[in-house]
């Protein structure tokens, strides 16, 4: 995992609940996202930028609900 | 037989099922909850954590008026009317099962009455109490029928003598002698209360300690605590029987091979739960359950039959109403066409007791094992303005970090209002939090949640109310 | 004149500048802390926040055994022995005021006793009790000097007929009637103390409602609370003085033009804080103070003239003890060569009234004026398990997000451990929290902090416990 804060237990990202959402939803796995939030934090910025690479669009920010 | 056809059928309208049900009616789903007793809300709203919450409340209210004097608040004694708090507790029983029933209507949920056999992966047959039988097919199920009292060799429930936690919770009478066999969260927690209210307790616990699990420092107040109440606790010790000899009942138990006798009036045995999965239907269709007999889950809380989903008790460890209802939602969410799973950090845990004692994450040597180098930071509510003005100094709050990364990765409370403060922890480690997130974030003062504050600042050797060594 | 030399001084040992001391020290600095008070902790120790809480904490239980008959709990109406509560309350602040110089010692701050005068950029005399003088230098000074009670025309405080705040904290006596002169946050506590311990009560307030700036929700509420116990509240009234009739005082008051009088036993003053930032040297030296006395501060805490500091109520609103000892701690760090700034996103309010209320970020309307579209959810403590197991069902928790991207930009909280429940919202605030993030956040049944939990599910539409519309 990109994370810092990944533990010795296992490679987790630093995400918020909502962010593992709506991870989930979009079919990508949090753990593979870059983090740019403090400490490598992953945010919904993140996974829209990450969803655009998956779909062949550029970083779309837009987030859905 | 009557059929009729749903998306969804839960089965059991305990915390595991009722918000569930509610859940798949706020996707849109057509959805039945069939409920074999005459309330909804299951074991927490009927004789579990509601009521017996208030029936704590009501004696630490009576504890708190005995020690009243210490602050210049001249009463006599009080004198508890044992009718009457138990009027007060049927009525909030009432308010909130009521509720339930009113949510479930609200949210279009379809309430069946009776008791429901699985037989196909997609159906389920209800006999009502009039022996009406009924067909419901449906989409999905979900199993949410709870679990129930252990009863143990030589103390078979009788509702008179010997107690489950239903009748302590109940209330019937508070008893002059009462043993306690079971010195878990649930005997504890109603030992507690019925000591307060004037009985002589004495625990009887198989274990080594009371409230095995929880963070021995708590463990040590909580038993303080018992001990200043006159509460007396035999550990190691097996309950092998009793008997009625004239107007007494004498508890019989084994401690270290020597055999003793407790005289008592009531006897409450809360040894545990066992889980309410088999006669009715759950073998047959090829639920595969466990040896314990909790049923076999995976993170989506789907079964071995892909149509049949459980959530709650049923599906084992911990025993608590909000891992049941999240169970239960990540369940309704699931069948509803949704991707969640099981993925939550933290589940904390409530102890009513007094001192409180809660818990979320993970504790020191808990976080050894998983491989951190951890740190812990303890800040004592005896150093807090807040508890020293409410006149409840008694606890501690002690945070576990990863020495590296600064992560928090647990808390540990006991103390005033712990049950209340393990939130902000929870969100703390569910946000993923750094422990100077909690440190730098202002907690309005003077209040019970800067002990919080305090201790993450402890791990960081920058404490400001107590000196860092 | 004897002259020492340190890296940092702090002048005042009250919430913004004990902390500070501490801070710079645990930073390695050479730190005097100047104090003229006998005990150390400020207002807030010594006659503010903890005083007035232990007296709180204690009327609150006065109250809940006026009505705990309810829960079949049957006593005498309980009797207050005004000198032993007095009593408790000294020992309180005693062992507060005590352990703070236990800290500073610990953490080797040099306490330096007597009055101190900025003499320079650099330098502060401080005149001894004695009269001695001491010459203190150092690289940069830290301000810390509070603010005290304002005076209003017609009622001089005298200790016996008028009362500032600190007097009424000193509980020298219950008054039979008592006129509140000031219905903010500290007349409205103290108020509704006296008035648990049996006085009859009155308010006059200046604006048309007390309270101002609190959540109107809120303030109905705390309304109610009073009107139950007999408090009579005047709004739009002018107090324009008093004199003394035989036995009794008799205040004047004009509200739309009429006068009235009411007859009472004592009078308490409170109508807000002035800072103290005059006479001890501070314009001499050119520190910009502005309009209303207040120390003008950058995002540093650092004043006009670049070594001088300041930090607390001395800055400016809010009046509060957590806000000054943040930003002292802040001044601390910037003087130790930091670069810390204040940042923080929410400054919690918690307001011991029955029911407390406490807010933390933007309100709704606050929302609004800074160009969001909020969303409110709100759940009733009515609706709670918790609440209602503990009988104390009043209020609220009222969350506001921002429609478009969900996150959550404010909580406010009226009811029981509203002040402990805020801290919650507030690290949501400062990590950046998502409404779902604390939606989704597991919190353990059955606590109060569940209303925060279906409060931002109200947001969402999804709430539980309550009907979404
Ligand atoms: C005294 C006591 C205090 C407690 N305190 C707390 C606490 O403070 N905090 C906490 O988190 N937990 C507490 N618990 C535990 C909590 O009550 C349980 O975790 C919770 O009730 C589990 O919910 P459930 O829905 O899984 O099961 P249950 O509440 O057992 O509900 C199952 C429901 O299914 C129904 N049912 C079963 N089989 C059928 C069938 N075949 N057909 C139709 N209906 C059926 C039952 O009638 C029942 O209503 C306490 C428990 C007790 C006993
Ligand atoms: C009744 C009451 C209740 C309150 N309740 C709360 C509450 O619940 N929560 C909350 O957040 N806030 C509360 N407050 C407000 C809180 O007390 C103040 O915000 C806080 O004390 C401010 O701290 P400070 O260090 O800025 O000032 P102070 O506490 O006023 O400390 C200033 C110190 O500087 C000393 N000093 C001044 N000039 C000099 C000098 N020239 N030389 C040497 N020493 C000097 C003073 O003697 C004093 O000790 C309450 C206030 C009152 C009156």
């Amino acid at each position: 995992a990109p994370s810092a804060a990944a533990g010795p237990a296992g490679a987790k990202a630093l995400a918020t609940p909502a962010v593992r959402a709506m991870a989930r939803e979009l079919g990508i796995d949090v753990n593979t996202v870059p983090g740019t939030g403090p400490g490598g934090r992953v945010t919904k910025d993140d996974l829209s930028r990450a969803r655009g690479k998956v779909n062949g669009h550029g970083g779309e920010t837009e987030v859905p609900a | 037989m009557p059929t009729q056809t749903y998306d969804a059928i839960v089965i059991g309208a305990g915390t595991g099922g009722y918000p569930a049900a509610i859940r798949l009616a706020q996707l849109g789903k057509k959805v039945a909850l069939i409920e074999k007793d005459a309330t909804l809300g299951g074991v927490c709203l009927n004789w579990g954590c509601i009521p017996s919450k208030a029936l704590i409340a009501a004696a630490n209210l009576v504890d708190e008026m005995r020690g009243a004097a210490d602050r210049g608040i001249i009463a006599e004694p009080p004198r508890v009317d044992v009718a009457k708090l138990r009027e007060f507790k049927d009525g909030v029983v009432k308010k909130l099962t009521g509720g339930v029933a009113l949510l479930e209507k609200g949210n279009g949920v379809e309430v069946v009455r009776g008791t429901a056999t699985v037989v196909a992966p997609n159906a389920v047959e209800v006999a009502g109490k009039d022996g009406q039988k009924t067909r419901l097919e449906a989409g999905a199920i979900l199993v949410a029928t709870g679990a129930r009292p252990i009863e143990i060799p030589g103390f078979a429930f009788d509702g008179k003598d010997v107690w489950s936690a239903r009748e302590a919770v109940d209330l019937p009478e508070v008893p002059k002698r009462l043993v306690c066999i079971g010195g878990g969260i649930i005997g504890m927690e109603l030992g507690t209360v019925y000591a307060k209210l004037g009985a002589q307790v004495t625990f009887v616990e198989a274990l080594p300690q009371v409230l095995t699990g929880v963070d021995p420092d708590a463990v040590r107040l909580v038993q303080k605590g018992l001990r200043q109440r006159g509460v007396a606790v035999h550990v190691n010790a097996k309950a092998k029987g009793y008997e009625r000899r004239g107007k007494e009942l004498v508890v019989k138990i084994e401690i270290e091979g020597k055999e003793q006798e407790i005289p008592c009036d009531k006897i409450l045995v809360a040894v545990g739960f066992k889980p309410s999965s088999a006669g009715f239907g759950l073998e047959q269709v090829g639920v595969k359950i466990g040896p314990k007999g909790f049923i076999e889950v995976d993170q989506q809380y789907r079964t071995s039959v892909p149509t049949i989903f459980a959530a709650g008790d049923v599906t084992g460890p911990p025993l608590l109403a909000h891992k049941a209802s999240k169970e239960g939602e990540i369940a309704a969410e699931v069948i509803a066409g949704h991707k969640t799973v099981r993925d939550w950090v933290g589940m904390p845990t409530a102890i009513f007791t007094d001192p409180e004692v809660a818990a979320v994450g993970l504790s020191e040597e808990e976080a050894r094992k998983q491989g951190y180098d951890p740190i812990v930071g303890k800040f004592a509510f005896g150093a807090l303005g807040r508890a020293i003005a409410i006149h409840h100094t008694e606890g501690f709050v002690k945070v576990v970090g990863d020495r590296k990364t600064k992560l928090l990765l647990g808390a540990s409370i006991c103390g005033p209002e712990a049950g209340d403060l393990i939130a902000e922890a929870a969100l703390a480690l569910e946000m993923g939090a750094y422990l100077e997130d909690v440190a730098l974030t202002i907690h309005a003062h003077p209040t019970l949640p800067e002990a919080l504050n305090e201790a993450c600042r402890a791990a960081l050797g920058e404490a400001i109310h107590m000196l860092n060594r």
